[in-house]
């Protein structure tokens, strides 16, 4: 059992700089900012660590973060420019039953994370799910497809994204109401 | 002289009787046997973490309901404590009470679904009725409480939309008494049935490290040996006050792991929730179920993750606060979602008469895998 | 076609008899195609099951296609099923029915505003015979669909639709 | 019945057909009550009620679903094997129909008094592998083809034990005319097959027990052979859609329903005759006491076909009770185990008949 800070000084020993930051201001729970190249390297840490054993990935989220510039494109359509896109993992040991929150943030524009599959397995969906929707690319990722969304969907709209905008016609069939 | 043989690809669903829902199945198959699974999911992506930022936090409360619509009660109280976590509330002890109580009906009203489908899959058609019959009765109690037979609405953000029927804790005991000979029954007519045995003894046995590292939760990773249930190892509510076991699977007509172990896990699940249906239905407090409802729900900015035992395994809601009176992000941890993805990996070297019996014993809901 | 149009242009004393035999049979033994979409499905399967007993009325499930007589859209219609959905209808042979079964697939229901991935009503991809509206419908309310469907087959007329 | 209505009436043709038509009605009533039955028993044993509307306690359900299914459209999918596909089930009604032929419904009431019976039934019946196959194949259809040749290695294997409880009785009765073998198990259950046999003797009760796994095994396999409950699996509905029959709508459809149904009293029929007397009554008959003749073969026709629908009712029964083997099991349940103890079987049964 061990409390955020114990495991952030720990990450902080062992990965230095690739360890980002420790934010405890949040009023239910402490997260652990990393490294989004770094990412797979910690979680395997954790993961084989005897303190740490972080067997078990129970969620992975993707999220957009929305702090970039909001401007008009050349349509006059709203868009965000700039800002970041996350990925928020919640681990939890089954073992030793505590848990921890680590949380990337890459560049909207070109998002990239290191997969996490080969750590823990389930993440692949969830991160198939973070890139359909979210649309943030994770590098060596097995098999990284659209998930939800057709696979034909419109290359590069990704709904969750707080700027997305429906198309109009899908296959033939009037997507708005 | 050699004969020239090919794979053969199979595509089980979205239209497949046995895929609960719309699920597509890819099915590699030399013959009979399978040599690769691949689930193509999203036919019921209905979009639900767009809706939940859109709509103000109390206006969610009716869309979880969708998302495992077997277990609808589970998916409110889920995200109601999320939300609660969030802004610090504290419910009335009626609520707790009440809370538990429909929360276990509901588990068993799900299991029922579950086992019935695994059996009428299976080929047992007649225990699939027998279930559903049963399940009826659970839903008149739930149809007189809130109004509604699936999609309740019923456990809001700090309380419950209505007070509990006055006729609730009478009827209530009546199932309970009622239902605990009837599961004898089922287990006469099912679970010791010799080709039911055969049929999913030894069949996707899932060893507990992968079962693990592939992040299953609830009957599935008990079914694999494991005590862990979030009640008791990650206690919410009042669950500290309750006497009840957990049930795992272990092995008795097989491997530890295999589909008869996840069924029969679900069966002993459904007598221990009616025994904590039985210790807390006598000691429901008196008092307002909708005292501690905020006005006007806009919690502080921040991150929370709360997760629930579901009938399936365990709920999770991440919710990011921007401080709005919308949620800045929802995100659901489905636990069916995350059993699905083990499907792969437990049908390699079976037949396809063992996909069906292994979709039927992970148990999933289309509603909640694709959300 | 124009002198036997005419020949069968109202009731006939060979017809009619024959189109109420038809008719009788169409309606008392309606197969539905035993597929689910949504929680409407759970509704659906509780109409099946012994509370309800859709076999009264002589609908049993049959799960391929070819068979089927009814279509029972239970659920949110997505895109990406709407395309499969619009094959099984065709793969059905006439005389075909669809009942829209709840709110999903009569309009898009709770998700017509922000559903990106929700088709809007059935109604846009193949033609629909009877709304059951709810969400979910009671099992009572699909069963008056079933009963109003009755009905409309019931008025059906083997000879060439007028409009 | 050939002979009577030859005498009847003279003409060839006439009586031909008049009794080819026999069979056919039989098969055509066989189906339409065994499908109500089959709608209202699995019903009464899932706590339903069944059909009710259509008509008095739903008896005309299976005339609506007839009729409907006859104005059904044709829909026939593209890239099928269009011949194949419209023969198979010709093929597989015929099969089940000519089997008729050579069932005896009572002394006088039978198609063809072939002094092959028993071995012409078996002939026939595996017409069904042929269309089943053809089916499966022409459908052009993954799920068809998977439900076929489920079927074909199910029926085929299943058609062993069966044929060789069928040579024990054979060999213990010494004759394959379905109609001696009814003759030789005169009135009264004790001189039934099961109860073994009409001659007394020390013999009679050494057979009682292997005529029990004799008819054990026979029933199994039979059940087997018309592809039931727990042996559906070529049309396993949760696994296969529907099986081979997966693409056939509308009559084509029928076909294959009707020729179930009569399949599943064509091999309840030769139980009752291998094993329970065959068109004999259990307790001796009413025209004898009375001494009114004429009524005896009806008397006869009565019992055969209550005999054969309380079979029809327990696999009925059985099938609303038990779930479904998978492929393997079948096989292994086939080949380890029914035709070792049928060998056996017939072995003893051989050595007893010696005595």
């Amino acid at each position: 059992m061990k409390n955020a800070e114990e495991i952030f000084n720990i990450l902080k020993d062992n990965f230095g700089d690739a360890v980002i930051a420790l934010d405890k201001d949040t009023p239910t729970e402490a997260v652990i900012t990393v490294d989004p190249l770094k990412i797979h390297l910690v979680g395997e840490f954790l993961r084989t660590n005897e303190d740490m054993m972080f067997d078990s990935l129970m969620c992975l989220s993707g999220v957009d973060d929305a702090n970039g510039k909001k401007v008009k494109d050349a349509d006059g359509t709203d868009i965000i420019e700039g800002g970041t896109l996350s990925v928020y993992y919640h681990l939890h040991s089954v073992s030793l039953k505590h848990k921890i929150t680590l949380k990337v943030s890459a560049p909207r524009e070109d998002a990239k994370v290191e997969s996490v599959e080969n750590v823990w397995k389930c993440a692949d969906w969830h991160e198939r799910e973070a890139f359909d929707l979210v649309g943030i690319k994770f590098l060596n990722h097995p098999d990284l497809r659209r998930i939800m969304m057709p696979y034909d969907w419109e290359e590069g709209s990704h709904p969750l994204r707080k700027d997305y905008k429906n198309p109009e016609f899908y296959q033939g069939m009037k997507v708005p109401y | 002289m050699s004969l020239k043989t090919e794979t053969m690809v199979l595509n089980m669903g979205p239209q497949h009787p046995s895929t609960h829902g719309v699920l597509r199945l890819e099915l590699k198959i030399d013959g009979e046997l399978v040599l690769d699974v691949k689930p193509h999911l999203g036919y019921l992506h209905r979009c639900f973490e767009k809706h939940a930022e859109a709509m103000q936090y109390n206006q969610v409360v009716p869309y979880t309901d969708r998302l495992d619509y077997l277990a609808a009660m589970g998916n409110n109280w889920g995200y109601a404590l999320a939300v609660e976590k969030l802004m610090g509330i504290q419910v009335p002890e009626r609520v707790e009470y009440i809370r538990v109580i429909v929360a276990e009906l509901q588990r068993i009203a799900s299991h029922q679904v579950a086992l019935g489908s695994n059996a009428a899959d299976i080929g047992a058609f007649t225990p699939f009725l027998y279930l559903f019959r049963d399940r009826e009765h659970i839903l008149s109690i739930f149809e007189d409480t809130c109004g509604a037979r699936m999609l309740y609405n019923y456990i809001w953000v700090g309380g419950l939309s209505h007070d509990i029927h006055p006729d609730f804790v009478k009827k209530v005991k009546e199932f309970v008494s009622y239902y605990k000979a009837t599961i004898i029954e089922l287990d006469n007519l099912l679970s010791y049935n010799k080709i039911f045995i055969e049929r999913t003894a030894n069949i996707g046995v899932l060893p507990l490290d992968t079962a693990i590292n592939f992040g299953a939760s609830g009957p599935a990773l008990r079914g694999s040996g494991i005590p862990f249930d979030l009640r008791r190892d990650d206690p919410y509510s009042i669950y500290d006050r309750f006497d009840f076991e957990i049930p795992v699977g272990k092995g008795l007509q097989g491997q530890v792991g295999d589909c008869w172990d996840r069924y029969y896990v679900r069966v002993r699940e459904m007598e221990q929730s009616l025994r904590i249906i039985e210790q807390a239905i006598d000691h429901i407090p008196e008092g307002d179920v909708q005292s501690a409802i905020p006005k006007r729900i806009k919690p502080p900015k921040g991150t929370v993750y709360t997760r629930i035992e579901n009938p399936r395994g365990e709920l999770g809601y991440f919710i990011i606060s921007d401080g709005n009176t919308n949620p800045f992000r929802v995100k659901v941890r489905a636990p069916s979602f995350v059993n699905l993805e083990v499907l792969g990996e437990l049908c390699k070297g079976h037949l396809v008469a063992d996909v069906i019996a292994i979709l039927g014993s992970i148990d999933i809901v289309l509603g909640e895998v694709d959300r | 076609m124009g002198l036997l149009d005419k020949e069968f242009s109202d009731g006939n004393i060979v017809i009619a008899p024959v189109e109420d035999l038809f008719n009788w049979a169409r309606l008392s033994s309606i197969w539905q195609l035993g597929f689910g979409l949504a929680c409407c499905a759970i509704e659906m399967m509780a109409t099946s099951m012994s509370h309800y007993d859709f076999d009264r009325f002589g609908v049993i499930p049959r799960n391929t296609p070819r068979q089927a007589d009814a279509i029972i859209i239970s659920g949110t219609v997505t895109l990406k099923m709407a395309t499969r959905i619009k094959r099984l209808y065709e793969q059905m042979p006439a005389p075909k029915y669809i009942i829209s079964m709840g709110s999903c697939a009569n309009c898009g229901g709770p998700y017509w505003e922000h559903g990106y991935h929700v088709l809007k009503g059935i109604d846009r991809v193949i033609p629909v015979d009877v709304y059951v509206p709810g969400c979910p419908p009671r099992p009572e309310a699909l069963l008056e669909g079933l009963l109003k469907l009755q009905d409309k087959i019931r008025n059906e007329s083997l000879r060439k639709k007028s409009a | 019945m050939y002979q009577f209505i030859y005498d009847l009436t003279g003409n060839v043709i006439i009586s031909t057909l008049v009794t080819a038509v026999f069979p056919l009605v039989n098969v055509l009533i066989v189906a339409l009550i065994g499908v109500y039955l089959e709608r209202k028993i699995s019903a009464w044993i899932q706590d339903r009620v069944g059909p009710n509307r259509v008509g008095p306690f739903g008896l005309f359900q299976t005339v609506a679903d007839f009729i409907k299914m006859m104005q059904k459209e044709d829909a026939t999918p593209t890239d099928i094997d269009g011949k194949l596909y419209n023969l198979a089930p010709v093929l597989v009604f015929t099969g089940c129909f000519a089997a008729y032929a050579a069932i005896p419904f009572s002394s006088q009431l039978i198609g063809s008094e072939v002094e092959v019976g028993i071995f012409f039934i078996l002939a026939v019946s595996s017409f069904t592998v042929a269309g089943i196959l053809m089916a499966g194949w022409s459908s052009n259809n993954k799920y068809a083809l998977l439900g076929a040749m489920r079927s074909a290695a199910q029926i085929v294997s299943y058609e062993i034990p069966t044929a060789l409880v069928v040579l024990s009785m054979v060999m213990l009765m010494g004759t394959l005319s379905l109609t001696k073998i009814s003759e030789m198990q005169t009135a009264y259950f004790w001189n039934w097959n099961i109860l073994g046999g009409a001659t007394l003797g020390l013999s009679k009760f050494l057979l009682i027990p292997f005529m029990i796994v004799g008819f054990i095994i026979i029933f199994i396999s039979t059940l087997a052979e018309v592809n039931r409950t727990p042996f559906d699996i070529p049309e396993a509905e949760s696994e296969l859609v529907a099986g081979y029959f997966t693409e056939y709508c509308g009559m084509k459809w029928a076909m294959f329903m009707l020729a179930e149904y009569g399949n599943m009293f064509a091999v309840s029929a030769i139980v009752s005759i291998l094993f329970f007397g065959g068109y004999h009554s259990p307790f001796g008959y009413l025209g004898n006491s009375l001494g009114i003749n004429w009524l005896i073969p009806y008397e006869q026709a009565f019992w055969f076909v209550a005999k054969g629908w309380f079979f029809i009712l327990v696999q009925m029964w059985l099938r609303w009770t038990l779930p479904r083997l998978r492929v393997d099991q079948l096989m292994s349940l086939c080949w380890k185990y029914l035709i070792p103890y049928a060998v056996v079987n017939l072995v003893v049964i051989g050595i007893i008949s010696l005595l």
